[in-house]
């Protein structure tokens, strides 16, 4: 991929993250923060589709903005071929992961199975 | 290896403020931005507590609803605010835009005009609100 | 053993003279490979400091002439140049100004996107094309950039050529050695251009780069080719106090006065037409007199001085086309030109002698050329005029270019004179790198050039010329070879004893010219021979080299213009 | 060397005024093929108001230690040759008067993010070869003139609009001020890639979008994260930030 295109993702993510985030945030603060944290309220949130959906929406945003920082930051540190590949696909699974495994927790919560 | 090639290397971190607010901004975006993804990942890994019912998750409450964790998530919000604003200012100038305008310079050359007011002001304008959503933070978590 | 590298056109300095030679020479053939040779990095060359203009007749349309650019620098020259070289330069030079222009010249403009000119000494038409007052620098930019379109060029930066190898008709090669690595080379080639610069550092007070040295004359000289009417040295009027740096004649040009005590523009008593845009020897001659009348300022350091003014010229017009003069006097001098004048006086800055060229820049041996400041053609004769040097390094450099290109691609190589690849490394290794002894070159240069600042200045008279002979002889004969700093890498202790050792026979020609020239013509002016002498000296001195160095006489080209008096 | 001004012969300076302050002046030694490690050489030094440290380092060089490796040529800010870290920070030695620097030690130090050949000496191959990399030249069909070219007009504006960047002299100061080239050892460097910018916005030229190809590397512009130290240290004006910025533009979509 180009460069230009993959830092394009960079701000484009950032800019959905920043709308999205408000939001996520916006309906934290309908609540005082320490009932917002009860388990129950938690699971009400996640069971609510749409909020699930944003939040399913934040966590790949996040995820590719935030490894793609880490890989850039990576990427000027040091050079060399090896280095390099290793440091994009790192990024790369470590994005998967986080975004797997946070998947793993919004679809476990927004099913009720808990 | 480094002798040879004389690069500053990570030292040049250790001193933000010698070039000026810009490139504080630019050490303070660095900073902010690991600091997010480190949260962003713990935050990932504690919310999955979730996953494994009340007990799990309240015992990570217990764990993260401290004093430490307060400071901590108060250092997040000011972090993400102000990798926010700054993000955005960033993110202009970057395009391109409020970066001056091409010009004859007159000596003396120190005021460049894509480090003019517009950015400066920004960069205060992003610690400033940071640091302001960091207190109203702290006072929602200890506040009464 | 000496490493061994191979080219086909070796060209020395990499100042507008060397990058317009490497750029035609590569645009001739993309098979020649080129060699561009500097001991300095490219873009630190002396040029980058050409302040004021390049002179050419490119407004035809508003009544300017190639005829009257020819004129006008045959009468600056007090008709001492070669009327066929000048003929020949102004005709090509008004395409050479489109043509970096073409290659991204950031020219200033008129309003109607036309190149701006502006007045300059001497000239009967405003015919400087400027670029605000820093139009070397960015013809050095324009040229270098240019270049890297060709790969066939190569830079060989910082690396200190020491000798030219020939086999006594013939150019065979360099001798150099890299500064950074301190290793010596023989530099292989078919064809020479030397573009080596001015020697303005023989002096103390000087507007020359640093590295202005005469090096790259002496290694001509050496080879044996002749250095040509070395006597005329010009004094540019305004070197600002206490640098030397050059306030540039575009200074005046744009409207300048020179003042003196009385606040008197004095020069309405010494070329009541043209005032301060006399040409420069004239210019210079008036402020010594002014000085030596008592009607000078003393600067700070005790030095005489007058002033430039250039107060009602209004903030607006400075910064827009003297920003490089206000810079330089804001910063080096601490004065704002639009509130104070600035303290000058005249100061060494061009040599209108050099190498012994033809009409086409080619040497008295086969293959090797001179272009540039190195050089001499005679196109300035006895006095340059502002913007024609800048002009010049263009029009020859271009044409030795091109020469030697075609040369080289032609030429037989004769067999390469080992022996005095040896013999250089003998003398620079064993006669200076290895010399014991215990005086301060450094000082002994101070010395020397100020013998020149005292002995040779703007006026001469033949006692001042014999004593300054004298002591330069001296000074060369004190134990001066050897060098302190025995490193191999990067020592510049040894190339300044190098250039040092090139000052000695310079400075030696030089005076030599200036005693044997019983007369005063352009910038050599002789208070004991005050009159020019047509009938003795209308032709140039040539210096060969030898134990004792040998003068000759070479005419003079006329053509259609005859010698007359001077007025301004 | 501030160059003492002739005197003619009936000429007798006047008692100046004796300004007897001095410095410390510290020189960085290294010469890296031959000693391991870096040190310090103190020298006390004289000087006047208009002293620059160009003028106090040749001091040394001229009558303490001939063996200081520094490069100059100009010694009015023209040339580019005399980069250093000056108390820490970049800067041309000739254009920084020591009354400036309101200090009663001055530090030298060759510049950072380039390789030391020796003492201040430091190796510019890596910054010629990027500015060579980025097509510093007018690409057009005819920037080889002929016999009936007259002039490309262009308005004063239109030189404006590249002008400034024009003013670069190669001394790579930017490039040892910026923090990725500190650590990014294939970065472009600001000097280049504002020269890039400087023929993109000349009206002359149509080489824009092969520049802006070679530019959107993963080592290209985007190694810019607009810290502005480049423009910050820049001794000549050229705002090399502002450049990157208006080049990336392009690549950005925000201009046309
Ligand atoms: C302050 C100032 C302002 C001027 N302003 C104007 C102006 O406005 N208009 C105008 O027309 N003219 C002007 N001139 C004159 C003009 O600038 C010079 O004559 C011209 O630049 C000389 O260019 P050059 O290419 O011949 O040599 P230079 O630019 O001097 O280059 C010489 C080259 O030779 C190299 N060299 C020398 N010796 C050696 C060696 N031994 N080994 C290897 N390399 C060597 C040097 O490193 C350098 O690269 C000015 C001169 C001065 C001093
Ligand atoms: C939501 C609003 C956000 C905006 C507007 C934003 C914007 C930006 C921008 C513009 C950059 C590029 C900076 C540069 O090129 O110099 C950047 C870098 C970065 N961001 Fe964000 N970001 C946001 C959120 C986040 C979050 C939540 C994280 C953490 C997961 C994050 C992690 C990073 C990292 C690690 C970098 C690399 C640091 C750097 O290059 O300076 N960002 N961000
Ligand atoms: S942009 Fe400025 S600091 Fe950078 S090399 Fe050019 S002149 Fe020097
Ligand atoms: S300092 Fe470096 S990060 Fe960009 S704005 Fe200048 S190039
Ligand atoms: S010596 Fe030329 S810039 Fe300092």
């Amino acid at each position: 991929m180009r460069e230009s295109v993959v830092m394009k993702i960079h701000y484009g993510t950032a800019l959905g993250a920043v709308a999205l985030v408000a939001i996520h945030i916006l309906f934290r603060m309908t609540q005082n923060f320490a009932d917002s944290l009860e388990f129950e309220s938690v699971i009400a949130n996640y069971e609510f589709l749409p909020y699930a959906l944003l939040l399913e929406v934040i966590l790949v945003l996040i995820s590719i903005h935030g490894f793609n920082g880490l890989r850039v930051i990576l990427l000027e540190l040091r050079q060399g071929r090896t280095y390099e590949k290793a440091v994009t696909y790192g990024c790369i699974a470590a994005m998967a992961a986080v975004i797997i495994y946070g998947s793993r927790t919004i679809l476990i919560a927004g099913m009720g199975i808990v | 290896m480094e002798k040879q090639t004389n690069r500053e290397g990570i030292k040049g971190w250790l001193n933000p403020t010698r070039y000026g607010i810009e490139r504080f901004a630019y050490w303070l975006m660095r900073l902010t931005g690991l600091g997010l993804l480190a949260y962003f990942v713990a935050h990932i890994i504690e919310t999955s507590t979730i996953v494994d019912g009340k007990d799990a998750w309240d015992k990570m409450l217990e764990l993260t609803q401290t004093t430490e964790g307060h400071i901590i998530l108060a250092l997040v919000i000011g972090m993400s605010v102000f990798h926010t604003v700054n993000g955005i200012r960033v993110m202009l100038g970057q395009g391109g835009i409020g970066v001056g305008k091409p010009g004859r310079p007159d000596y003396p050359y120190n005021k460049p005009a894509s480090l003019n007011n517009k950015h400066k002001l920004c960069i205060y304008a992003s610690i400033g609100l940071a640091a302001l959503a960091m207190l109203y933070g702290l006072q929602v978590m200890f506040g009464v | 053993m000496v490493d061994v590298i191979e080219k086909d056109l070796l060209i020395v300095g990499s100042g507008l003279a060397g990058l317009r030679a490497a750029i035609q020479a590569a645009k001739t053939s993309t098979k020649i490979k080129i060699a561009v040779i500097s001991k300095v990095q490219v873009m630190r060359s002396h040029s980058v400091s050409a302040e004021g203009g390049t002179a050419a007749v490119i407004f035809e349309d508003e009544g300017d002439s190639l005829e009257s650019h020819a004129y006008d620098t045959i009468k600056g020259s007090d008709f001492l140049a070669d009327q066929d070289v000048v003929e020949r330069f102004v005709s090509i030079m008004p395409s050479e100004i489109y043509q970096l222009e073409h290659w991204g010249m950031p020219w200033s403009r008129r309003k109607d996107g036309r190149i701006g000119q502006r007045a300059f000494g001497g000239y009967s038409f405003p015919r400087a094309s400027y670029a605000q007052d820093k139009v070397g620098f960015y013809e050095m930019q324009t040229l270098y950039d240019t270049c890297q379109k060709f790969d066939n060029i190569e830079f060989f930066n910082e690396w200190f050529v020491t000798s030219i190898v020939h086999d006594g008709q013939q150019f065979c090669g360099l001798t150099a050695i890299e500064i950074s690595s301190g290793t010596f080379y023989t530099i292989k080639g078919k064809g020479l251009i030397i573009a080596a610069g001015g020697a303005g550092r023989l002096y103390s007070f000087s507007t020359y780069a640093l590295s202005s040295t005469p090096d790259g004359l002496d290694l001509a000289y050496r080879a044996g080719m002749a250095l040509k009417d070395m006597e005329f040295v010009q004094f540019h009027p305004t070197g600002i106090l206490p640098s030397g740096i050059l306030i540039t004649e575009g200074a005046r040009g744009d409207g300048g006065y020179l003042i003196n005590n009385k606040g008197e523009r004095f020069m309405k008593n010494y070329a009541a037409k043209l005032m301060e845009l006399a040409p420069r020897d004239i210019v210079s001659r008036s402020m010594m007199t002014e000085m030596q009348e008592g009607r000078g300022f003393k600067h700070e350091t005790g030095v005489d001085c007058l002033k430039i003014d250039l107060r009602h010229l209004g903030d607006d017009l400075i910064k827009e086309k003297l920003a490089a003069v206000r810079e330089i006097s804001m910063k080096f001098s601490g004065v704002d030109p639009s509130k104070e004048p600035l303290e000058v006086r005249p100061v060494c800055h061009y040599m209108m002698g050099g190498v012994h060229t033809n009409i086409d820049g080619a040497t008295e041996i086969k293959g090797i050329w001179a272009a540039g400041e190195v050089a001499c053609n005679s196109t300035h004769g006895s006095n340059r005029l502002g913007a024609n040097s800048t002009g010049e390094c263009l029009v020859w450099g271009k044409l030795t270019g091109e020469f030697a290109a075609e040369y080289v691609l032609s030429c037989k190589t004769p067999p390469f004179p080992l022996y005095q690849v040896e013999t250089e490394e003998k003398r620079i290794y064993d006669g200076v790198f290895r010399g014991r002894g215990d005086v301060n070159p450094y000082e002994i240069k101070q010395e020397l050039t100020d013998t020149m600042n005292d002995k040779a200045y703007v006026f001469r008279n033949e006692n001042d010329l014999i004593t300054g002979l004298k002591k330069i002889r001296e000074l060369r004969e004190l134990t001066w070879k050897h060098v302190d700093d025995q490193a191999k890498e990067y020592n510049t202790n040894f190339t300044n004893v190098l250039e040092l050792d090139a000052m000695f026979r310079v400075t030696e020609v030089l005076l030599l010219g200036a005693i044997y020239r019983k007369e005063s013509r352009g910038a050599h002016a002789r208070t004991d021979y005050p009159n020019r002498d047509d009938k003795n000296f209308l032709h140039h001195t040539l210096v060969y080299h030898a134990k004792e160095p040998i003068i000759k006489t070479h005419p003079v080209a006329i053509t259609k213009y005859k010698p007359v008096e001077r007025k301004y | 060397m501030a160059a003492i001004a002739p005197q003619t012969l009936e000429e007798k300076p006047v008692a100046v005024e004796s300004q007897s302050k001095s410095i410390t002046l510290r020189i960085s030694k290294f010469n890296p093929k031959t000693e391991s490690n870096r040190n310090f050489v103190d020298f006390t030094i004289p000087y006047k108001k208009w002293t620059t440290v160009l003028d106090a380092i040749l001091v040394v060089k001229e009558n303490f230690d001939h063996s200081v490796g520094v490069r100059y040529s100009c010694r009015q800010s023209s040339c580019g040759s005399c980069g250093m870290k000056i108390n820490g920070k970049p800067a041309l030695a000739c254009y920084t008067k020591i009354s400036e620097l309101n200090s009663n030690t001055i530090t030298v130090e060759p510049m950072d993010n380039f390789p030391i050949i020796r003492d201040l000496v430091v190796s510019f191959e890596r910054m010629f070869s990027a500015h060579k990399k980025l097509k510093p030249y007018i690409i057009s069909e005819d920037s080889e003139i002929t016999k009936d070219t007259k002039e490309f007009l262009q308005t004063p504006e239109d030189v404006e609009k590249y002008l400034q960047f024009s003013n670069c002299i190669k001394c790579g100061l930017c490039n040892s001020a910026c923090p990725t080239m500190a650590t990014d050892s294939s970065f472009i460097g600001p000097q280049a890639l504002a020269q890039a910018y400087r023929y993109v916005a000349d009206n002359r030229d149509k080489g824009k979008n092969d520049r802006l190809k070679i530019i959107d590397d993963s080592h290209g512009i985007w190694r810019c994260h607009f810290a502005g130290s480049c423009s910050k240290v820049c001794p000549k004006g050229v705002d090399p930030a502002m450049a990157i910025q208006l080049l990336r533009g392009y690549l950005l979509g925000f201009r046309k």
